[in-house]
């Protein structure tokens, strides 16, 4: 039976040239813009939420732009619940972390005791980790929940 | 391991043993079980080892971050809050006992997920149960409720549709409770519940606090399925999972009723609620009243044992809620051992039902004949839950009922008395019922001369039945300890002036 | 049920705007919130944290323990759209 | 009416988030498509956020990202920087609003493979069968 393409709604979609080539240019910066957000929260408006988003937002353009598969490619199911779960941990290991060494939850000035930075400073270097644990988190998740979303959870085609 | 953080090591112990679970469940199914059980051990063990010592020490109040309150988040440990974390531990360890057999029968391949959900859940509540800063229990309550979507959304049936009722209930009233705290920062410019207790007498803006005051307590009172505003939780309490059910009903709704008692007493006073407005709380017993009366009554009417239990949760919860605002020590003391009773109590029911459903499946009255000669020990722990439901000594549900009639009548509240009363027969009836059928009524099979089996005894696994008898043992047990409860316990947890 | 719907929203949106009537002005340097525990972040978070961005030592250091479970939110969304959708094998 | 008309133009900020509220509690619980409940929520929640930013607003006043040498130097004048607390706390509730979204999403998806439909009626008849 033949299809009907004569709505352009049903017509498919080849790959196009134009949005590949463009989206293999930008994804790189993409990703360095992430980790710039992520990395400059401290100066300048940023942070693990927003740089997170940022990176889950680079897989998700190539999500797009070629398959869900290329994607998987880039990073796969398995590193995505590693780095999701490794993320979260980072944060709340932490937490804990500074209570077993003295301090009190969440007291980063407490890790001072591992390598003296002095507790200030380690207060700064405190909510850089937390932060590159959000920013695992976030990306990670990100991804995942726009691969289930777009596939209802089959990782075919996606969108 | 400095014996002052030993509340949060209970805390972050299911939090970082969920990433755990998470990652070694993907590889190797049968390490969960015993992974799940000595985390939640330990998280008791400490819960424990926090009571005892703030028993003999007194509360404390802690700062995570070291940042003094009103600048860092102030969490409380008081008598009242380390009886909550033991109830939450130790309900969580005991239903596990019993989930970790039940899930792995319902939801083979996804228990890591399950489990992963679970503990989140857990670690959620005791977040709850030791916040001293507003906006905390909002993020608190929706990792509660997230989890409790996720793990009803795995359950049997149109389990997916009920999830998503939830959902939409579940967010307006986080929706409403965030509401109620922007107006409370815009007024006070603190979310410190102490500081914000510091500052409200002094403000002179009656229209905009009260304002607050309604959006928060309707925001808790949908997520605590307090009568009218219930009709999420039937469906969803009874479409879950059993391994979820076990956990999610008996202590979902009490920490919401425990998070009112904090609103209402840490933040605001007394004072504002009972003198001011004395008019509210006429309508509150009022409407704790009528939602004790139509609970039941809905329950009465239900042919599912599970979906019955969900009615008499809505009418438990209208017990508590009416209490509270009874506005006297006898009626709070009521309704905060109400909250231990009842989470007991409704442990103890849906550990029955859910060691019933191992075998039986489903749980319409019909296919519970003839299930004392099956499974004796279960039914007669549910008879124990069934006596303490309706408040016969020396069961820990006479007790609290007893606390609470007393508050009503102090209180002159004859519509509430008169609601409590008709709910504890209404409760003696239904339980009747079911016992009467399980205990006369012989299965169809038998009756027609085939089929012997069905009266041969076929208990469930002996997992499920330790934390079962465990519970009923636990019913009465408190029952027993009711008056050292109040003296070293309760009694501080009245505010002055009651 | 549309009634209901409508009555309870106006009744909320009323609630709300009578509400509004004791709010300090928008943009009012003397509100409250701007006086009460904030000015104390914006003056101390260099001296403190050394980190000169106020909302990331709000967001990552006061009020840590709060960042903590938001990130334990997102993660609880993944969880659930995992085992909500994704087939057990995936 | 003057007066009326000034504590409007004062307080504009707090009477759009109202009615935008409004908007998403009506769609959340008067409509019948699931879609639609959803969009409301979200709708709901931005107009909480609005109400919250809004709050932190001082006149005139700066971001809150200081200059650290300055800083330690000369001090801060906190009446010139915006308010940075709503500004973590709204981080907080956007993160949750997206966190819900996704979970009612994926709800979604269950149900149309289930029952064919997000009208609400139609399901609960399909239910009721």
């Amino acid at each position: 039976m033949k299809k009907d393409h004569s709505l352009p709604q049903d017509r498919p979609i080849g790959p196009s040239l134009i949005i590949e080539v463009a989206v293999r240019i930008m994804i790189p910066f993409i990703q360095l813009f992430g980790l710039y957000v992520i990395a400059h929260g401290h100066y300048s408006p940023g942070g693990g939420f927003q740089g997170g988003v940022v990176l889950g937002a680079s897989f998700i353009l190539m999500a797009i732009a070629f398959d869900l598969k290329t994607s998987l490619r880039f990073f796969s199911l398995r590193a995505n619940a590693v780095m999701a779960s490794s993320g979260v941990f980072i944060y709340s290991g932490t937490g804990v972390l500074c209570a077993l060494m003295g301090g009190l939850f969440l007291d980063y000035s407490a890790l001072d005791a591992i390598i003296p930075l002095g507790p200030v400073e380690w207060r700064s270097m405190g909510v850089f980790v937390v932060e590159l644990g959000v920013g695992l988190a976030v990306t990670s998740i990100m991804a995942s929940l726009f691969w289930d979303l777009s596939s209802g959870g089959d990782m075919d085609k996606g969108l | 391991m400095s014996a002052t953080n030993l509340h949060m090591y209970a805390l972050a112990t299911p939090l970082i043993g969920a990433f755990a679970v998470m990652v070694v469940g993907r590889f190797s199914r049968r390490a969960v079980a015993p992974m799940v059980l000595g985390i939640l051990s330990f998280s008791f063990a400490a819960a424990l080892a926090v009571f005892l010592q703030v028993l003999s020490g007194g509360g404390f109040r802690y700062v995570v971050g070291n940042w003094l309150a009103p600048y860092g988040i102030e969490l409380s440990v008081d008598h009242l809050g380390s009886l909550m974390q033991l109830l939450v531990s130790g309900v969580a360890l005991t239903a596990s006992v019993s989930a970790v057999k039940s899930v792995a029968k319902d939801l083979e391949e996804r228990q890591h997920l399950f489990f992963t959900l679970y503990l989140i859940l857990i670690a959620g509540l005791h977040g709850l149960v030791l916040t001293a800063d507003a906006f905390n229990v909002y993020v608190l309550l929706e990792i509660a409720s997230i989890t409790a979507y996720g793990l009803i959304a795995l359950g049997r049936g149109r389990a997916v549709v009920s999830s998503f009722n939830y959902v939409i209930m579940g967010s307006t009233g986080a929706c409403f409770y965030l509401l109620g705290i922007g107006y409370l920062y815009i007024l006070t410019g603190t979310l410190n519940m102490a500081d914000l207790a510091r500052i409200i007498p002094t403000l002179e803006s009656g229209a905009a606090l009260a304002t607050a005051f309604a959006f928060c307590i309707v925001g808790l009172w949908i997520k605590m399925a307090f009568f009218p505003l219930h009709v999420w939780l039937p469906n969803a309490y009874s479409d879950m999972p059993d391994g979820a059910a076990v956990l999610v009903a008996p202590l979902m709704t009490k920490v919401t009723i425990y998070l009112m008692i904090r609103f209402m007493f840490s933040i605001f006073s007394p004072a504002y609620e009972f003198i001011q407005h004395a008019g509210v709380q006429q309508i509150v017993v009022g409407v704790a009243a009528l939602g004790i009366v139509c609970a039941s009554a809905m329950a009465i009417a239900q042919k599912n044992l599970r979906r019955m239990l969900t009615y008499l949760i809505i009418a438990e919860v209208g017990y508590m809620v009416g209490g509270v605002w009874l506005a006297n020590a006898q009626g709070m003391t009521g309704a905060i051992l109400h909250i231990v009773n009842d989470a007991l109590m409704t442990l103890c029911l849906f550990l029955a039902v859910s060691a019933i459903a191992y075998h039986e499946g489903a749980l319409d009255f019909d296919r519970l004949r003839g299930l004392f000669r099956r499974m004796p020990v279960t039914m007669a722990a549910l008879v124990v839950a069934a006596l303490s439901m309706i408040g016969v000594p020396p069961t820990c549900g006479f007790f609290s009922k007893w606390y609470l009639l007393l508050g009503g009548i102090e209180a002159g509240q004859w519509l509430y008395v008169g609601a409590l009363i008709f709910s504890s027969l209404v409760n003696a009836v239904l339980f009747f019922r079911v016992i009467e059928i399980a205990y006369f009524r012989t299965p169809d099979e038998v009756a027609h001369g085939s089929g012997h089996e069905a009266l041969q005894v076929r208990e469930a696994p002996a997992a499920m039945l330790q934390p079962l008898v465990l519970a009923a043992a636990a019913l009465i047990g408190v029952g027993l300890a009711t008056g050292p409860l109040v003296q070293h316990v309760i009694r501080f947890a009245v505010p002055v002036g009651f | 049920m549309k009634r209901i719907a409508l009555i309870s929203t106006l009744f909320a949106g009323v609630l709300l705007i009578w509400g509004t009537r004791d709010f300090p002005s928008w943009g009012d340097p003397n509100a409250p919130a701007s006086r009460h525990v904030s000015p104390t972040y914006i003056e101390r978070t260099v001296e403190e944290t050394h980190i000169p961005n106020a909302v990331t030592s709000v967001l990552g250091d006061y009020r840590g323990y709060d960042t903590m479970f938001e990130t334990v939110v997102i993660f609880c969304a993944g969880i659930v759209v995992i085992s909500v959708l994704r087939r057990p094998d995936a | 009416m003057e007066a009326i008309l000034s504590e409007i133009i004062a307080k504009y900020n707090y009477w759009i988030y109202v009615v935008l509220m409004m908007v998403g509690f009506y769609a959340m619980i008067g409509k019948n498509n699931l879609v639609k409940k959803l969009l409301g929520m979200n709708i709901f929640q931005t107009a909480i956020i609005l109400m919250f930013i809004s709050s932190g607003v001082k006149k005139g006043g700066l971001i809150p990202v200081l200059d650290k040498q300055a800083a330690l130097e000369h001090g801060v004048n906190s009446a010139l920087i915006n308010n940075p607390v709503p500004h973590v706390l709204m981080l907080t509730a956007i993160v949750v609003s997206v966190s819900v979204t996704g979970v009612a999403l994926a709800l979604m998806q269950r149900i149309y493979r289930r029952y064919g439909t997000l009208e609400e009626n139609e399901i609960l008849e399909k239910i009721d069968r």
